[in-house]
Order: structure tokens, then sequence, then C-alpha cells
């Protein structure tokens, strides 16, 4: 069995809003226990609500937990100081095609940044490994010079994922990353995502609302409502018997 | 369009890029810009060349009327007055342009720290400015000046200080909507450090909204400066400045009008000038539809 | 039986700043009374500006050099301000994608519904009665809150009981489920096309999922780069679709594949094509 | 009431603010350059008598004791003796306080009936009208007009010729509301110039951005007319920056009160606190200013409020801000 990347150990996270009579506590994640090994992916599947979200910045290490561990290759994931650390391991490709990417700067400088982060060198400094994974991403490396407005919802979101492989990361969280494309256009990603994954090896978090993208390249898929998993199960297991009420619900709206 | 403009840029020297930048604005701003541009370049020359004659030499009888002589008639003391106001234009413009600068520096610095990384000096930031922006503009500025002693210095910080609060607000609103985009939750995650987070995506991504707010602000800078010369607290003479000058036409209203209606009108053209720039502006880094209800 | 919705060759085009982008591109589609028409396509196919000019709803930059759009043989085109205002009152009806955006969020539902219902009964007992049929669960409570307290399921029913109040010839629903959770989907669907049903309302259905609108809709109209590219009752043109778009656009649902099964995106070509040369906003410029 | 439930943090960041101007309040007047005692007495006096006037004014204790000293002074509304007429600062400024409250309420009265309005009209008719670019153009003139440039011009047009106001002839409104408002008109309309246009543009910029919103869209779809749309749907919306501004206007007016009191020579707390800063009576520049911030921070406290009554979205949290 291969070397597990992440793990959340029963996490819960608790958020706290207002003071006096006007607080209020919400239970974003409770007692969630999952991990993802290397070249895998887990699916985590959940309305909105669902606390999907706040599991995503968890386990990227944005937020620190109520309680319970979060381990990233057997070591506590720790805080901002132990990010810096660690850069270039942990990477995203976020939802919004839109936002993905910094507007105000060539794509090209987008991929190289978290190189540049790695060494403090200038984001200049890397153009022939852009070059190399544009080409992985299936792009024309000429696009390096273009501004975000200058590409489509797809091109943006394969730079997107060019930049979160640049550093050759172990894992990588995709927060509702295809959730914008259109159809056609998702197919494309998905299955440069299953390729690149089979080529590099990291594990990834995949997080959707669509059970429909999660089914089709996650390893095993977890289920969240109201903060909780109530379900989590290979994939193929969870296709012919989901155990929870909710899980068939979500299959059978398909 | 941008795009086109900056791939051809691309071969072009920085001259022309920022002269194709400028014409692609519309008529009204451009006129606004000549505007400026002519009053600067009369004001220059005046300091320069000595165009007019000297500000302060005694030349002909008081209170002349415009005439060949005196383009803009003469003051009280038998000064010339087209000097004078060239030097006035040339003391407002360049101590609202130095204030404005100062206030874009600081506002900028405080906007993004406040806005970007909250938390108790965010806070804190915020709070001063809040505190600093419940004094009523003139109020507070001649207060400093009062503290300061009256003159260029006490203009300056009263400048400052009322433009100061308003921009780091509005710095600060933009620096929140960038700093939730998902490329800086992005760079942060690949483990780039806060001061190049904050100058190369922050920075960048509200450059419109500092130049539109400093343009208002100068027209803000202009306005506080004049009252204050009004009321005696900003500029001293022998000085000159444009403020100073229309308190002064006051004495004469009746008797020779255009002391008081020269200098006047030149400040309204100023500040319409910079007010249309900020405009035009506005309109182009926050471009809005109109819509109508049929 | 003659169409109560006749869109005839129609083009439009949006200028923005000198340059000319068109969106419908020669587009048909006739629609008879009764009838519930699903029309497919992805974001810059057309659809929404298809669905909008129904009721001429486009922006104000938006120029039709060519075509008809007849609607219960009013040419909508051509119509003045009081007309079309009458027709999209009692003719028509529009449900939007983001139900919360589309409520007035500084008013109370009660006091909106009654505002919408204007020239119909709206004393309370009427309001709630709408609400009813929307099957709302306690409507009264519902009648007291504001859009941002209620969740975007309970706007769209208040939507939709707005828009069905006064039972229109023809609804036009654009994408209404796309910003709802999954689990509330098809409950607000069948909502809508039992509403329909009941009021013998013609519907057309706009969405981006070829399979939901299969389930739902008696016949598909799939829309590529401006215009109306397959049309044909649902089976026919799920089960055997001819445009090479419908194809690619069938088979790259990932709904659609078998476990194990890989999205064979070489036959998503045309799509891919289409993708690379415009943009949502952009559409397809020429 | 849960529409209000922000109100208490509210309350507090207002005090806080109010706080905050008071030290710096006091501590810009105890940094005025010029001995007071000498001021007062004049430069015979001896330095016995200087001393024994410090110590009767407090002046000789701490710094900080002074401050609260005043602080608890100011609270129960007693202000100290002006130094330079040995009156209550109190009495002083109560006696001229009706004067710029009149002026300003007036000023504001015109601001809300022109500006709104041009404003509305301006955004309704953004895509289309020509009316609409005047209306602009006209907005832009006004906030570009300095009261003090414009004040001297209609002082010049209406003491040059008879056009039957006059100015400079005061009339205390206590003693004739009616004729202290005629005489206090013109002071009012050249007040009221910049502020009609800040509101104008603010409102014709809040009606575009409410016409873009969804639902307005759908309303349109329903057919609704458009007077309709505009009363029910559009003005509400668009009233909520608009509010927001009326806090800024309200310390606009403040300040401008001053420039234009002395302009037409009129008796308010404006002209009072320049006097009072060119002889440098501590005591009433301390609390003229505070007076003029704390009504600052009333009033937006009341916008604040009025605020989460027309937009049942706001939280402190989403405004994050204070005054």
């Amino acid at each position: 069995m291969s070397e597990t990347i992440l793990e959340l150990d029963r996490v819960t996270t608790v958020f706290r809003t207002g003071w006096g009579r006007g607080r209020s506590e919400l239970v974003a994640m409770r007692e969630v226990s999952l991990d993802v090994r290397a070249g895998e992916t887990l699916g985590l599947v959940g309305e909105s609500g669902s606390g999907k979200s706040t599991t995503a910045s968890v386990a990227l290490g944005l937020r620190e937990p109520t309680s319970g561990a979060v381990r990233f290759l057997g070591e506590p994931i720790g805080g901002p100081k132990q990010r810096r650390a660690r850069r270039g391991l942990i990477q995203t490709v976020p939802q919004n095609p839109h936002w993905s990417l910094d507007p105000r700067m060539p794509v090209g400088l987008s991929v190289a940044e978290p190189l540049a982060a790695l060494d403090g060198s200038r984001l200049t400094a890397h153009a022939e490994r852009v070059t190399e994974l544009l080409r992985q991403v299936r792009l024309d490396p000429a696009l390096a010079a273009r501004y975000p407005h200058e590409l489509s919802g797809g091109q943006r979101q394969r730079i997107a994922i060019a930049r979160a492989l640049v550093t050759n990361p172990r894992f990588i969280v995709f927060d509702e990353a295809v959730s914008a494309l259109d159809v056609s256009v998702q197919a494309q990603i998905l299955n440069l995502i299953i390729d690149l994954q089979a080529r590099h090896g990291f594990g990834a978090l995949f997080i959707s609302h669509d059970l429909a993208a999660v089914r089709y390249l996650a390893h095993r898929i977890a289920v969240m409502r109201l903060g909780e998993i109530v379900e989590l199960a290979d994939t193929a297991r969870f296709y012919e018997t989901p155990e929870h009420e909710y899980s068939r619900q979500l299959l059978e709206a398909l | 369009m941008t795009a086109v403009i900056r791939v051809e840029g691309r071969r072009r020297s920085v001259l022309r890029r920022a002269w194709d930048y400028l014409a692609s604005f519309d008529g009204l701003a451009k006129t606004a810009m000549w505007t400026l541009a002519v009053l600067f370049t009369a004001a220059l020359l005046g300091r320069l060349f000595g165009l007019g004659g000297s500000p302060t030499a005694i030349v002909g009888p008081r209170l002349a009327p415009p005439s060949l002589a005196y383009p803009a008639g003469t003051d009280s003391l038998g000064r010339s007055l087209l000097p004078r106001l060239l030097e006035g234009v040339m003391t407002t413009l360049l101590l609202s342009a130095v204030a404005v600068l100062l206030t874009a520096v600081i506002a900028t610095l405080c906007g993004i720290i406040a806005g970007y990384r909250g938390g108790r000096t965010g806070g804190l930031i915020m709070r001063v400015g809040d505190i600093l922006y419940a004094f009523p503009a003139i109020v507070l500025a001649i207060l400093v000046a009062a503290v300061v002693g009256p003159g260029y210095v006490a203009a300056l910080c009263s400048i400052v200080l009322v433009t100061v609060p308003l921009m780091t607000r509005m710095v600060g609103q933009a620096t929140r909507l960038v700093a939730q985009r998902d490329f800086i939750t992005s760079a942060v995650i690949s483990g780039v450090s806060t001061p190049v987070i904050m100058t190369r995506h922050v920075l960048r991504n509200i450059s419109g909204t500092i130049a539109v707010q400093g343009t208002y602000a100068l027209s803000v800078a202009i306005l506080v400066e004049g009252g204050l010369s009004f009321l005696g607290y900003g500029v001293q003479l022998p000085g000159s400045s444009l403020g100073l000058l229309v308190q002064e036409g006051t004495l004469y209203m009746v008797k020779a009008p255009w002391l008081i209606l020269l200098p006047g009108v030149i400040l309204v053209l100023a500040i319409l000038a910079i007010n249309l720039i900020g405009d035009s502006l506005r309109d182009r880094f926050e471009p809005r539809e109109a819509r109508s209800l049929e | 039986m003659s169409a109560i919705l006749d869109i005839q060759d129609v083009t439009v085009e949006y200028s923005t700043g000198g340059t000319i982008v068109r969106a419908l591109d020669g587009a048909s589609l006739a629609v008879r009374a009764g009838e519930t028409v699903g029309l497919v396509g992805e974001s810059g196919s057309g659809k929404s500006t298809l669905g909008s000019l129904v009721g001429r709803l486009l922006p104000g930059n938006a120029r039709y050099p060519e075509g008809r759009v007849l609607v219960d043989g009013h040419d909508v085109l051509q119509l003045g301000v009081k007309e079309l205002r009458g027709l999209r009152r009692e003719q028509l009806g529009f449900i939007p994608q983001d139900p919360i955006s589309a409520l007035d969020p500084t008013m109370r539902i009660g006091r909106q519904l009654e505002l919408a219902l204007r020239g119909l009964p709206n004393d309370r007992a009427a309001l709630l009665g709408h609400l009813e049929r929307v099957r709302m669960r306690e409507p009264e409570r519902v009648l007291r809150l504001f859009p941002h307290e209620i969740s975007g399921g309970m706007a769209q029913r208040i939507v939709i009981a707005m828009t069905m109040a006064r039972s229109p010839r023809i609804l036009i629903a654009d994408e209404p489920t796309a910003a709802l959770d999954s689990n509330v989907r098809s409950e607000v669907t069948k909502l809508v096309f039992g509403l329909a049903r009941d009021a013998g309302t013609t519907v057309l259905w706009l969405s981006h999922d070829l399979r939901s609108v299969g389930r739902w809709c008696e016949r598909v109209a799939v829309m590529y780069a401006g215009r109306v590219v397959e049309d044909g009752p649902a089976e026919q043109v799920l089960g055997s679709p001819t445009h090479p778009y419908t194809v690619a656009l069938a088979a790259a649902d990932p709904a659609g594949v078998q476990p194990g099964e890989r999205i064979e995106t070489s036959s998503v070509d045309v799509a891919a094509l289409a993708a690379s040369f415009r943009d949502e906003e952009e559409v397809v410029a020429r | 009431m849960r529409l209000l439930h922000w109100l208490p943090g509210r309350l507090l960041s207002a005090v806080v603010v109010l706080l905050g101007a008071s030290i710096l309040i006091f501590a810009a007047v105890r940094s005025l350059p010029g001995d007071f005692a000498q001021i007062v007495l004049g430069p015979l006096s001896n330095e016995e008598q200087r001393e024994q006037l410090r110590q009767s004014f407090g002046f000789d204790r701490s710094l900080p004791e002074q401050y609260l000293l005043w602080l608890g002074n100011a609270a129960r509304g007693d202000f100290g003796l002006s130094l330079a007429s040995q009156q209550p600062v109190l009495d002083e400024l109560a006696s001229r306080l009706p004067v710029t409250a009149l002026l300003a309420g007036m000023a504001m009265l015109v601001t809300i009936a022109i500006g709104i309005p041009l404003g509305v009209y301006a955004g309704t008719h953004a895509s289309t009208g020509r009316g609409s670019v005047a209306a602009r153009i006209v907005s832009t003139i006004g906030i570009s007009f300095p009261e003090f440039v414009l004040g001297c011009l209609v002082v010049f047009l209406f003491s040059r010729f008879d056009l039957g106001l006059s100015v400079g002839a005061f009339t205390s409104p206590t003693a004739d509301f009616g004729r202290g408002v005629v005489s206090l008109l013109l002071p009012a309309l050249v007040l009221s110039v910049f502020c009609v246009a800040a509101t104008a543009r603010t409102t014709r910029d809040a009606v575009i951005g409410v016409l873009v919103e969804p639902h307005i869209a759908a309303s349109v779809a329903r057919g609704e007319p458009k007077g309709f749309i505009i009363r029910h749907h559009v003005l509400r919306n668009a009233l909520i920056p608009v509010l927001t501004l009326t806090a800024t206007i309200t310390a606009y007016l403040l300040g401008g009160a001053v420039i234009v009191e002395r302009v037409f020579n009129v008796p308010g707390i404006g002209s009072y606190l320049v006097l009072a800063l060119d002889r440098r009576d501590y005591t009433v520049i301390q609390a003229g200013v505070l007076l003029a911030t704390a009504v600052f921070v009333i009033a937006s406290l009341l916008i604040d409020v009025l605020t989460g009554l027309v937009d049942p979205r706001v939280s402190v949290a989403k405004k994050g801000r204070g005054a």
C-alpha cells in the first residue's frame, strides 16, 4: 500500500461569530477523518454549506482546526511558519477560472511563481520549466506571454494546473476546479488530471458538488453533509451499494 | 483594447506609449488635461523666464484694470497681477501635488496593511482613520495650521491629514476584494512571502483604485489649500497662492472685480479639470454599464 | 396547429466600444402551444440570448439586423413599449438562474409578492395561496422574511409563484436549478413542469445539461455558435444525435460513463475548437 | 429588535471614535504655540499673575489629569470659561448654535430636495438621454466650486447689482425666525452647491448600480411599468449609498459653515471658532471642535441606524467601519 500523504484525524472546526447575545456557533466540520495516499484521488462530495470548503482550507494548512490532528507526510501540518518550510509540496487548483490567476500578470509568470517562491529567484528565471509544463497540460507554450483575460476558461484552468504541478508537489487540492467549466471542456480537464496523476504520482483531494465528475476520476469517495462525513468508500463499492441514505439520494439525482 | 495597446507598445518608446495612453481618453478628459497642461506650463514659464514680470515689483498704478501693459490688471499695491497669478497657480498645484503624493504613499501602505493583514494592526489603522474622518475637513485643517503655524508646511500637513483617511479606506476596501481572490490563496499556499504578495499581486491589482482616489484627493487638496489660505492659515504674504489671491480680491471686490474673478476662475477650472480626469479614470478602471427600464 | 412561439432566422448583435459581437446567427425555433422544449447549449452558444429575446429583454446595445420573433402572432421586435410591457405581463413568464438576486434585497417577501401580483387579488389569503401552490413550508413565516434569510430553493419557489401567478402562455426558464443544491433540483423542476401543465403553459427550458433536459422535455433543441443545430423529439436527439456537436456533448458528460470507462475526448474536437476561440463574454465574434 | 442586532457594537465604536477625537483635540490645543496666560493677560502682566491664572484654569497639573478633568466636565456640559470673554463657553456656543444649525439645516434641505431628484433623473436616463450628460456636467462643475470662491462671487454680484436680496444684513433666527431664514438664504445656497452636486453624483451612480441588478431585470420581465419599478424597487435600494454619503455631507456642512460664515459675516459657530483660533482661546477651540466631531459621530450613528432599517443585510462586520 502506498504512502499516506495527508491525514485528517477527528478534525472539528467551529466558527464563532458575533458576541454577547448575538453570538452564534457553527460547526463546519465534526470529527472528520480521512486520508489521501500517494497517487490516489480522494473525491469529496457535498452540497453548499456541507463543510467541504472548510475541509479544503484545513487540508491546505490555511485554517487551524478547533480540535483534532492534521498530518502531512506524518508530521503535524502546523501554521504559517511550517507552510513556508514545506512550500512547493502542497498546491491547489482553485474553483473560479476567472480568479485563479492574477489578471495583471502574464500567465507564464503565474506558472513560474511557486518555483520562484522556493529559492527566491526571479519570476522570469524559469522559462524552460514553464514551457515544459505548458506542454504537459497540452497548451501551446507561446500562450505564456498572454494575460488571463486573453484565454478561455478551459485554458486558464489548464494554466492553473500547470502552476500547481510546477514544483512537483506531493499533494494537490482541486477545489471545485471543473465546476465552472462547460461539459465539453470539463471532460478534457478531468482526463488531463487523470493522466498527470499517473505520470507524477501526487495525492489529490478533489472537492466538488458534482458527483458525476467526482466518481469519474476519484479512487475513493467521501460524502459530506452538515459537517460530517456520512460515507467514505471505494468508488466501485460506492456505485454498487451506497450505504447511507443521503448517498443514495445523490446517486439517484444523477 | 488594452491588450492591443500593450502588444504594440512593446516595440515603442516609453514616451510614445504614454502619449498613446493619454490619447485613449475621451474628449472631455483630454480637454481637462490640456487645461491643466496649459496652466502648469504658463506657471513654469513665469517661474523660469519671468513671464509677465516680477510678482513682487510695484510697476504701475494701483487697481488698474486689465490692459495691454498689465494683462491681468494690477493689485492694491500696484503690482502686476499676472505674475502673481502664475506664482499662485504654481504654488497651489505644486503644494497639492506634493501633499497628495505623500497621501498616496501613506494611504496605500496603511490601506494594504489594513485590508490584507487585518487583525489588530489593521483594526488600529482603520480606527485612527475613523477618528480623523470625524473632523470636518476645514476644521481639522485650521487646527493643524494653528498648531504648526501658518504657512506651506501647515497647508501640506492639513491636506495630508484631510485626504489620508478617505483614501486609506478606499484602498483598504479594494485590497479586501483582491485578498479574497483565489490567486492570492494559491500564492499563499505556494509559500510566497507576504511582502511579495502585497507588492506583486495586491498593489498591481489595486493600482486603478489608487489612481482614481489619488486624482480625487488632488481636487480635495486644492480645495483645502484654497480654503486654508483664504482663512489666513495657509500660504502667507509675500508668497502667493490662488486661495490667498481670492482672499485679497474680496477686499477690493467692487472697485477691482478682476482681482477676485481671475484667481477664482482659474481655481475652479483647475479643480474641474482634475475631477473630470478622475471621472474618466474611474470609468476606465471601474466600468459600469447603464441600463434603461424599457 | 400553428406555433405560439415562432423564431425565424434571427440574428442578434451586441455592439460594445466599436466591436460587434454576434450572439445569434440565424437561429430558428418554432414551438407549439403546450409543448415542453429543452434548449441545450454551453456558454456562448446563444441560448440565454434566445431566451431573453422572446421578451425583448436584451441590453440596450443589442441590435436585430435580421429575422422575426412571433409570440402568438405578435412581432416582438416591432412592438411599442406599452404593448411589449403588456405582452411580458400577460403572456410571458421568466424564471432566472439565480433566484436570490432576482428578489429585491431590501423588501420583505410578502411585500414583493404583493407588488408582483398588482392587478390580481393580493390580500394576505391570496399571497398564502400562491405560496401553498409552490408547496412552500411555513408560508406565514416566509412572508415576513427578507431574501437573504431564505435558501436558494425557497427563493426559487417564490420566483416561480410570482411568475406562474398570471398563468403565462409561455414560460422561459434559464437554468433555473443550476444555482440550487442537487437534492432540491428535482423537486423544483417537478414543480415548474407540474404548474405549467396545469396552466397549459408552453415551456422553454434552457440548460447546459443534455441528459436532465431529456428527462423532462418532450422536445430538445441544441444550440451551437448562435444557431439551433439540432431539433427533435427528446428520445431521438439523445438516442441518435446527428449533429457532431450534439454527439460530442453527449459523450462528454461524465454522468453517462460506466465505472472504469474513459471519456473519449477526441470526439469532443468540435467543442474544443470552439472553446479555444471563444470566451464566456466574448461569445462568437466575427 | 433583530434588525439592529449590531447596534451595541456600533455604539461602542462611536464612543471610541469620540474619545480618540477628544484626545486628539486636547493634544492639538495644548500644543498650540504661545503662552496662553500671556495672551490673556497681555504682555504687561507679571509672572505671579500668570501663575495664578494658570492655577485657576488647572494648567499646573499633569496633562493626563487635565485631560480627564476637561473630559469629565465636558461630559457634564461644563466647558469652562472662554479665556477671551470670561463667559461660560457653553453659553457662548449655545447663543451661536441656532444660527449655524439653521444654516446647515437649510443647506441640507436644499441638498436633498435638489440633489436626489437630479441624481435619479441622471441615473435612470444614463443609457439614453442627453439630459443625463448635462446633469453630469452640471454636477461635476458643482463639486469643483470652492464655497469661498462661490461665496465671494455671490457677495460681489449681490452688492454690485440690486438682485432683491441683500448680503451682509444678518437677522438672528432666534429674534425673528422668518427674517433670519431670509438673511441666511444666500449663505445656505452657497453652502449647498457642493453638497447638491455630490449627492446628485452619488445618487446617479447608485441608481445605475441598482438598475443592473437582476431583481430589476426580473421586474422588467414581469412587465412592470418604469415609474412603478423606480418607485418601489430602485429608490429604496439606491437610497443606501446616498444615506452613507449624508454622514459625510453633515461633516462637510459643518466645515463649509466655517468658510461661508466668514464670507457672509454670519455670527455662527464657524466664524466664532476661527475667531477663537486667532485669539488662542483654548477652551472655546476645544469645545467647538469637540462639538463638531460629536455632531458628525452622532449623525453617522443615526444614519447607520437608518441604513440598517432600509437595508436588512447590513451588519457591522459587513460595513467594517466605525464612524
